[in-house]
């Protein structure tokens, strides 16, 4: 019988797009010290580290390595893994597993990212080399525009829907002391003026670039009782990868793609006995690295039916106060620091469990919360937590 | 956290470009091989779901078996099907540059069945509409680069055939 | 329907990632480098509850996790902890090779300095050797203002 | 109790160097159709075929961003559970025995793949540098070992000689292995001759350049049972960081590898290893590192790791032969070689190493490195029983 495994510990860097003040060791490092204080843990209380960060977007290789010290990690196990924007999350898994297997009674996980060193975009561009021809990568604004313009015509929402979803999330990201982005925001006039990064995303529609770190803290059951009075479990995750679309990586004009946000949501929700997740789940924190993937990703994930998504946003039920709150946090549209961006929805999510998310908790009870990820060529990875088993 | 401004911050720079030769494998090496000897693109047809693999590839990802060695000759005529274009430049890691194309970038659906991500010629944005009518032109010179010995989509003036 | 396997050939494809990077000193990190730049001093990072001094400086204990600030000078002189002749070329190599790189315990550091070594023949090196920084005239905040260390006379 | 982790299936491919031949789902999957073939298995849904994938890769070494992108169709991950582990590969079997452990999976592939020929070594390693302090002076993992290896000849007297011991010992050994790059009939002398890279790593002292992948199937015990008739047992894993910049660390030392071997031996009830471990696989991408890795293990003292190569205790026919199949040194590429150990670990055990066998070898050590002078370690102890 497997270990059960807690959140004990939360902390993340005041988001920003640039951090001249700290390297990138020392920058993971006010993460990790935030979630060793939540925790009331000593660094020598942990067992195993396990981080997350994409190589070439910071030109370092192994920068587990370079920042071991800093990530309490000398004397202890641990690896880092990397699988595209769902890094963080598969750093979690991984962290998870080991306290549920037993090899470890204490973990903490590390994502970190900074924007400042290089170029994201480049960075992105680079997940297909030359081989393949340069007309295949257009980078990740592309796939998105595409996503855009497909999810537009099949599903009837406007660009005012997607302006609403900016609308929303900045009004978390103001709430939010951590979060970067943070416009202040008086209506969707303001975002439909903003000019296009590419058709029909515009500058707005889109996540900015971040430099931030978020790390947990998570124990077993059995450490999780003596040093937390509120632990939030991990109940379950799943991962699921696929190949690249047939027509690129995100949108589908084809109808012919199994999603595998719609695969591993359904595998979840059964595996959990969630029936009607907008029911069984009292909010999510999911991966939207543009305001459409987040309507298209309410679908996919089964917060509603097929080309509803844009509904969600429009009746509000996703607000601060809604029925479902989804990103009270200001979400990845208000910070993204990519090798963090999974762990910081954990986080999120955790907070509201806890009901220690301040300004931005929500209004409705939060004893059940799915934390998101997204990356590769549409991989998903989803963490279920409860605050209790 | 706040810094006073007037504190110096060293940045160091480092920009030592990574060199790679990357190998297209046997199966990618067949489509290069025939669009720089043939100016043709062909791909493999999965033996088990009768559907296009491409790039060309040994395995079939979608059924997670060996997909064969039945090539196909795709038609270098399509529909666009999805376009977009750059407003701003963007770094191309690969050429250690920034890099705007004028031609936009779009999905073609080639009469064959392939969904193929390349460029447009058309740079008049206002012209260009999806279900356009396109066909490859080829590079005349410095053929050897796969896909991209296409060097962009043009357009022509056809009916939409059988649709 | 079996048809004849063809032998398939694949193509190398040369080229480069390139995509340049500005790494931040950050606050400890600037210090030491500026302190160089302008004063041709070394800095150390003391631990209050340790007692090590860490030099390059950090601002965690590597002993203790605590935060540091307790900064102090350190000689520019030292010993040779460890040494190696670098004799084959390489493109990230500094200089053209030989170059010798060395460990040194800075008088008054607890931990070694990674650098490079110079005015000195391969067959005279040995551990325990005393060393003295040399600074460059033109000097940019670089760990590279020091041009290398010389054994003292 | 949890049922234990057996190892079902182990495959590598014969290391090379240059696999320009093909691209990197096709090189690890010359691996991964040997251990489905096997096996038997499928990928598929949970209870029916293989569970979930740990892949190894590195993106420097790849040139891509996500670099298990270019062996996904290869693993199996289309609409199934994929991770990448980004360290030396035994981390993979670490983070694939977790996942069995827990509970959650029952069939875990494992599959590691580098051709260190489509980079250049140096720029690659030179990247893992502290950019601020240690990059620009130009260092690489080469210059690093280089000090490290004169640091610990130094202060324990290790000297050249046995250290050209160990590269006469294992590229001798490499002519019985048919998976190994090169073998050669060398002699020390030839070692010392030969030219210098960075004193005192001779050339005969490093290994060569080498691509190559190797992949393996992992079981929980019930089902290991049925899908092998001599599954291999991990009996005790762990690894273990130290700190990054070279000068804070006493080089003679390698703390990260005494604490990853404790801790494995524990799990394992293993209380003296040289006389308990019967075939010993340690990663050695310079001569120097068998001796000094052996003393981290605990092989010997502190400082003894020289008089153990002299009496001959690691060779074939000695007490502890370490490396048989050649290591390192013989060609195995860096992130494949941790795993490729475990891979030749599991040969032993199974008495199926061919004219390479160890003797009613029954426990066996497999080890990995990562990093600048180790600073990652990991060991893993197998058993047939």
């Amino acid at each position: 019988m497997a270990n059960r495994v807690a959140i004990v510990g939360i902390g993340q860097t005041f988001h920003k797009s640039k951090r001249p003040d700290v390297n990138q060791a020392e920058m993971a490092n006010e993460a990790v010290r935030a979630a060793l204080t939540d925790a009331q843990l000593g660094s020598k209380d942990i067992e195993a580290v396990v981080s997350s960060n994409m190589e070439p977007f910071e030109g370092v290789y192994l920068p587990d390595h370079w920042m071991a010290s800093e990530m309490a990690a000398c004397g202890k196990s641990g690896f880092k893994v990397a699988t595209g924007g769902t890094s963080g999350a598969s750093a979690v898994v991984e962290a998870f597993h080991l306290i549920a297997s037993g090899l470890a009674s204490t973990s903490l996980v590390v994502g970190f990212q900074k924007h400042d060193t290089g170029d994201t975009q480049a960075g992105m561009t680079a997940c297909m080399t030359p081989v393949f021809g340069s007309g295949a990568t257009t980078g990740a604004i592309s796939e998105f525009a595409n996503q855009a313009l497909v999810y537009m015509e099949k599903s009837g929402a406007k660009e005012e829907h997607a302006a609403m979803v900016r609308l929303k999330a900045d009004r978390g990201a103001c709430r939010n002391p951590y979060a970067q982005l943070k416009l202040g925001l008086k209506g969707v006039e303001e975002i439909l003026s903003s000019g296009y990064l590419e058709w029909p995303i515009r500058i707005l529609d889109f996540c900015p670039q971040t430099c931030g770190a978020c790390a947990l803290v998570l124990a077993s059951e059995e450490i999780a009782g003596k040093i937390t009075r509120k632990p939030v479990w991990i109940a379950d995750t799943i991962t699921v990868h696929q190949e690249p679309f047939r027509a690129g990586s995100f949108g589908d004009p084809t109808g012919l793609e199994t999603y595998s946000q719609d695969v591993a949501s359904t595998k979840l929700y059964k595996r959990n006995g969630i029936t009607n997740p907008r029911k069984d789940i009292d909010m999510a924190e999911i991966y939207e690295p543009s305001t459409w993937e987040e309507m298209m990703h309410y679908e996919h994930y089964h917060f509603c039916d097929e080309n509803e998504g844009w509904k969600l946003i429009e009746k509000g039920i996703t607000a601060i106060e809604g029925e479902f709150p989804v990103n009270p946090s200001g979400g990845v549209l208000s910070t993204n620091p990519i090798g963090a961006t999974p762990v910081i929805r954990v986080a999120e999510a955790a907070l509201q469990i806890r009901g220690d998310a301040g300004e931005h908790q929500v209004t409705r009870d939060v004893k059940t919360a799915v934390a998101t990820a997204l990356g590769g060529c549409n991989w998903t990875t989803m963490i279920l937590l409860r605050r209790s088993l | 956290m706040e810094k006073e401004p007037t504190q110096e911050y060293i940045q160091v720079k480092i920009d030592t470009p990574r060199p790679y030769r990357w190998s297209t494998g046997k199966y990618l090496g067949k489509l290069y091989k025939e669009a720089r000897d043939r100016k043709k693109l062909v791909t493999n047809r999965c033996t088990k779901c009768k559907e296009l693999v491409y790039p060309p590839q040994m395995v079939c990802g979608r059924c997670k078996v060996e997909a064969g060695q039945d090539w196909v000759e795709m038609s270098d005529k399509g529909t666009v099907v999805q376009y977009t274009y750059l407003i701003f430049p963007r770094w191309d890691p690969h050429r250690g540059e920034y890099y705007s194309s004028p031609y936009p970038s779009a999905t073609v659906l080639l009469d064959s069945g392939l969904y193929l991500r390349s460029r447009l010629e058309e740079q008049d944005t206002k012209k260009l509409k999806r279900g356009m009518r396109v066909q490859a032109v080829w590079k005349e010179k410095g053929r050897g680069r796969g896909q991209d010995d296409i060097e962009y989509f043009r357009t022509i003036e056809e009916l939409e055939v059988g649709k | 329907m079996t048809k004849k396997l063809e032998e398939l050939e694949a193509f190398v494809v040369e080229g480069k990632v390139a995509i340049p990077a500005t790494y931040s000193a950050g606050t400890v990190g600037s210090r030491f480098l500026i302190e160089m730049r302008d004063n041709k001093r070394i800095m150390g990072m003391r631990c209050s509850k340790c007692g090590i001094v860490y030099v390059p400086p950090r601002s965690t204990c590597e002993s203790c996790f605590d935060k540091l600030d307790e900064w102090v000078e350190v000689s520019d002189t030292g010993t040779i902890l460890t040494y190696t002749v670098a004799c084959q070329p390489s493109p990230v190599l500094p200089a053209e090779p030989p170059v010798i790189y060395g460990i040194i315990r800075l008088d008054g550091a607890g931990t070694g300095f990674v650098h490079m070594l110079g005015e000195v023949k391969s067959e005279e090196l040995r551990v325990g050797m005393r060393v003295k920084a040399v600074f460059k005239e033109e000097r940019t905040a670089s760990v590279l203002d020091i041009k290398y260390f010389r054994p003292l006379k | 109790m949890a049922e234990r982790v057996g190892i079902v299936a182990v495959a590598q491919t014969k290391y090379h160097p240059n696999r320009a031949d093909v691209n990197e789902g096709e090189l690890v999957y010359e691996a991964i159709k040997q251990v489905l073939d096997e096996t038997g298995l499928v990928y598929a849904d949970k209870g029916k075929g293989i569970d979930a994938t740990i892949t190894c890769s590195q993106d420097m070494w790849d040139g891509r961003t996500i670099s298990n992108l270019g062996v996904m169709s290869y693993v199996g991950a289309h609409l199934a559970d994929e991770d990448k582990v980004c360290e030396d590969s035994i981390n993979a079997l670490y983070c694939a025995m977790a996942r069995i452990l827990s509970g959650h999976h029952d069939i875990v592939l494992v599959a590691a793949h580098c051709k260190e020929s489509q980079a250049n070594k140096s720029i690659v390693e030179n990247a893992a540098f502290d950019p601020i302090f240690l990059r620009l002076l130009g260092l690489d993992f080469l210059a690093a070992a280089a000090m490290q290896a004169t640091r610990y000849m130094h202060r324990y007297g290790i000297t050249a000689e046995q250290c050209a011991k160990v590269a006469v010992k294992n590229r001798g050994n490499a002519k019985n292995n048919p998976f190994a790059q090169e073998s050669l009939n060398i002699t020390i002398e030839d070692v010392l001759s030969s030219v210098t890279l960075a004193s005192p790593i001779r050339l005969l002292d490093s290994k060569p350049i080498s691509d190559g992948a190797c992949a393996m199937i992992l079981a929980r015990e019930s089902k290991a049972k049925k899908l092998a008739s001599k599954p291999v047992w991990i009996l005790g894993a762990s690894n273990c960081y130290e700190t990054h910049y070279p000068g804070y660390r006493e080089l003679a030392d390698c703390d990260a590898l005494v604490k990853a071997a404790r801790k494995a031996y524990s799990m394992a009830g293993i209380t003296s290893p040289l006389r308990q471990i019967d075939v010993a696989e340690i990663s050695e991408e310079y001569s120097y590192q068998e001796l000094l890795w052996m003393e981290g293990l605990g092989l010997c003292q502190r400082g003894e790791a020289g008089k153990l190569i002299d009496a001959g205790v690691t060779k074939m026919g000695g007490q502890l032969p370490v490396n048989p199949c050649g290591g390192m040194l013989s060609g195995k590429p860096t992130v494949v070689a941790g795993m490729a150990n475990v891979a030749e670990a599991v040969l032993q055990l199974r008495g199926e190493a061919g004219k390479r066998q160890v003797p009613k070898a029954k426990v066996a050590l497999a080890h990995g490195v990562t990093g600048i002078c180790g600073q990652h370690q990991a060991v893993i102890i197998l058993g047939r029983n």
